[in-house]
């Protein structure tokens, strides 16, 4: 405490960066207006919520009018799978979706097998992938939605979307992806690999948080989730958020123009961290595929120790992380996606995730390397399960 | 989330490690759960002298294991079974609302130690064996926060 | 144009008070903590999460853990008429709403009623006000809710809610009452008036854009409506919002410490408008009950005139202002409001709403009262309907 | 949301007002939907030599009521016949999509106009009559900016 905050969790959230503070700041105060005025701030309102549409078009390779903003990623998941769900449900009543999807789509599907409807929980193997062919094998005549997450929140494995894409749009069969985690952090062109809905939020890549997307595919059957007023051309009711959106639009903007360059710096601090963390500490492993990973994640499991202590115990080292240990996470067990990828309940429990970004240096690995040895040690010291 | 109290006996645990020929050992909890505590102790004349513990668990797991050793040595066996989850966790300055079912682990673990030496000693009752640890992972809400009075 | 802007229509959205935007500001920048994690700044997310909880609480006489924030109040009716039809629909399958309600509450019910649910829309006399003995004579034995909006927003007519209140106790029916124009203008007990769910909305009273809040007492069964992570005690799911939140916190805050002189001055303002322009110009009616309105509140319609006209007109020379014309606002109709208490269709599409606040002054009225007049004339003399 | 031309036109209307005697008068929309166009043309050898209009509606009828007795003037009755709401928008520099149908008003003015005038003079086929307004609220889509194509 009192030393300089590492902050190793942009998977978590990230702060905002302050070119899009800036862009946001005028929308308070001096442009307020309600874009559905048609008076001189309320058409400017609305004009800078189209620009903002079409910088988010233009990163994901769609047409401004197949964007809609939510109020957050979650917002967008649920409307995105129980849109398609109820909109379709005179053609089937299956989906397909995968045991390690972000509780936004998991919850989401568990609510609507309430309601009838049926749900496929593909498996993944060790690293956490699926493969196009189980997928393929999943479909039946009555399946009317695929979702699958583009990559994974916390151990960072990256889906073959393209690959699923082209399955569900040979089956004529819809499309979404959670992209949550990947958008502003690898490229992605909705058209070119067949997607048809994909969800995003803007706090993940530097944009404020409570803003979200879904690209909508024009001519995909879709209800509206939250009704009320005309905005969003009729879909998504509710006054606009418009300093939000705004930076919603400029963050993707300032993340898509630097993409490789931004790429390659945090995926030398991973790699960096994977080796010599692997190295210098015994009993550890990495969880998620090495090559297929976000280039910011970093997913480690310690055998012995209990997350939350580990997590406490960075935190006086003034390193901010997380883990999929269920005394952090609000649930009885620990983190599903850990389960699912095969670890048992007690090397789940000792996991820790590092989420590079932005601000993060060399300088600020060393320091982990320096700490993180020493926690591990002194947990494991404590811990009956040692050398037991 | 954490009472400085909580945290000073986080990060500097009294009692840490194990006693070799300890009088009573309890060990309670999970490591499923994510949660073990092991509990020694030395008992001279029926009063604990000394007491040292290891813990998997969170922050108030090993915060709550820390404190149990110092509240039970120099008390007697029967005093120390009186020590309740709710007295650990105010000597702590209080846990937060999620974290009290770590104090139970604490409870246990002084409880099951205790067993131990009794029925090593002879001391046991007939039926009194149900008092030692039978936790299972379910008995415990890991649901640090919800309400379970109101919520669907 | 040029000139400076003279803001009318604060039923739309206000701007956010400097207060309250610093108030904000830190929670982008150094506090940008996901309020679930459990390191410092994770931390202090939360307490200041926490910290604006009660502050709402404080200000409508609840408990902090009886509110739950969302993304808007548009959100909040949502989940609350959704929430409560869903978990009782064991109970029943009855609503009882009005046919003046905003659309997020219309068209919720509308959405419920494709699903299986019956809905009263009690009609309004021509002041827009229902009678506590209406809603008692429409309970029947399977109605589940009551939803009935606080004041509305076209016309500022105060509902008598505390009287629907003791009614649906009585009966032990759910009341839900959609606040968004009330709360931060007028005081509201939800103990002391027997309301179950609230909804608001921060940017009605100074606050931030896309944020609400759900008022839920302690015992009443509501579904969630966004599934997903566990925040909000687990029944709102999504990463917190924390500028956000703590923005409504602030707002509300300092919307509850001034209320009476704040009423005291906007009361002035409106009630001078009222009766200069119904004094200075012919063929005009003032909509909505004299007495039991919002404190900032003035709609009038104007004879053979059409809204959008108007707002142009009244845009050109610096003021901003809103319409019930179907030109405005994206339906076919002119608003359901003015046309629920019994305005022709012609009449409702020659009303303007005015809607005074924080920054206005006499003297902004004062230049309504002199462009106003000149601006009706000229559109009448361009009308086929005057003198016709 | 309206290009310069359009408020010009709206805010410093051209022709407003009404023609005694007109040779012939059109009125077309409903005060219902909240438009109504009159149109009224002095035609002199089958030259439109005046036309003067009052108009209830948007800021876009308005401005197209403006625009189409500028563009009228000085055209034979059978030019005057193809002046398409299109056009109208055009000499505007563009409509908001949502206003589109506030130029069809235009055009069905300027039609009913002619038609008056022209059954005025005996000048009507036998089954033109269809080509005067009847033009009904429900006709008009007065959903500005929704997408019909998509949207559930
Ligand atoms: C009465 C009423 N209810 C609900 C809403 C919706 O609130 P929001 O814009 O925050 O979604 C509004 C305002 O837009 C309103 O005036
Ligand atoms: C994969 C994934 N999906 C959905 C979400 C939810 O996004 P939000 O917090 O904006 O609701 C998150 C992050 O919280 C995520 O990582
Ligand atoms: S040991 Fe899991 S929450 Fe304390
Ligand atoms: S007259 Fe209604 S939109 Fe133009």
């Amino acid at each position: 405490m009192g030393e300089k905050l590492i902050y190793m969790d942009h998977a978590a959230t990230t702060y905002v960066k302050p070119q899009v503070v800036e862009a946001m700041l005028p929308f308070f105060t001096e442009k307020f207006g309600n874009a559905s005025s048609i008076y001189t701030i309320g058409r400017e309102s609305k004009k800078a919520i189209e620009e903002s549409r079409e910088k988010v078009s233009d990163a994901i390779g769609a047409q401004a009018r197949e964007i809609f903003f939510t109020g957050s990623g979650t917002e967008a998941d649920n409307w995105a799978i129980k849109g398609v769900a109820y909109a379709n449900k005179s053609k089937g009543n299956h989906i397909i979706t995968t045991n390690i999807e972000h509780h936004a789509v998991l919850h989401t599907c568990q609510y609507l097998e309430n309601d009838g409807f049926e749900v496929t929980y593909l498996p993944v193997d060790e690293n956490g992938l699926v493969t196009p062919q189980q997928v393929a094998d999943a479909i039946k005549p009555n399946t009317i939605l695929i979702t699958i997450m583009f990559a994974n929140n916390e151990i960072g494995t990256i889906q073959p979307i393209a690959e699923i894409g082209a399955i569900a749009k040979e089956k004529g069969i819809y499309f979404h992806t959670d992209a949550v985690q990947a958008i502003g952090n690898i490229a992605i062109n909705v058209k070119d690999m067949n997607i048809d809905l994909m969800s995003m939020s803007a706090h993940k890549f530097y944009g404020p948080k409570g803003v979200g997307a879904l690209y909508v595919r024009k001519g995909v059957k879709l209800v509206s989730f939250i009704h009320g007023g005309a905005q969003e051309r009729g879909r998504r009711a509710s006054t606009e958020n418009i300093p939000a959106i705004v930076g919603f639009g400029k963050a993707i903007e300032l993340a898509t123009a630097n993409l490789d360059e931004y790429n390659k710096k945090i995926m030398a601090l991973r790699d960096r961290t994977i080796d010599e963390i692997t190295k210098k500490i015994p009993f550890v492993k990495l969880n998620g595929h090495r090559e297929k990973r976000l280039p910011g994640n970093v997913n480690l499991s310690f055998q012995f120790i209990e997350g939350e202590s580990l997590l406490l115990m960075l935190d006086m080292k003034g390193i901010a992380a997380s883990s999929g240990s269920a005394c952090t996470s609000g649930s009885l067990d620990p983190s599903h996606v850990l389960l699912a990828i095969g670890l048992p309940h007690e090397i789940a429990h000792g996991s820790l995730r590092l989420t590079f970004g932005d601000e993060n240096t060399d300088e600020d690995v060393n320091k982990l390397l320096e700490v993180l040895p020493v926690i591990v040690e002194r947990l494991r010291e404590m811990s009956p399960l040692y050398e037991n | 989330m954490y009472s400085e109290k909580v945290m000073d006996h986080f990060m500097n645990p009294r009692n840490v490690g194990e006693i070799e020929n300890a009088d009573g050992v309890g060990e309670v909890g999970n490591a499923k759960c994510g949660d073990i505590m092991k509990m020694y102790l030395k008992i001279e004349n029926d009063i604990i002298v000394d007491a040292k513990f290891k813990t998997f668990g969170c922050g108030a797991a090993v915060a709550t294991s820390s404190m149990s050793t110092e509240l039970v040595v120099g008390k007697t066996v029967e005093e120390a079974l009186k020590i309740t989850n709710k007295a650990v966790a105010e000597a702590l300055d209080g846990l937060p609302s999620a974290k009290m079912h770590c104090s139970n682990l604490a409870e246990e673990a002084i409880r099951a130690a205790i067993e131990d030496y009794k029925r090593k000693n002879g001391l046991l009752g007939e039926c009194d064996c149900a008092a030692a640890c039978g936790r299972r992972c379910d008995d415990v809400h890991h649901d640090h926060g919800y309400d379970e009075d109101d919520d669907e």
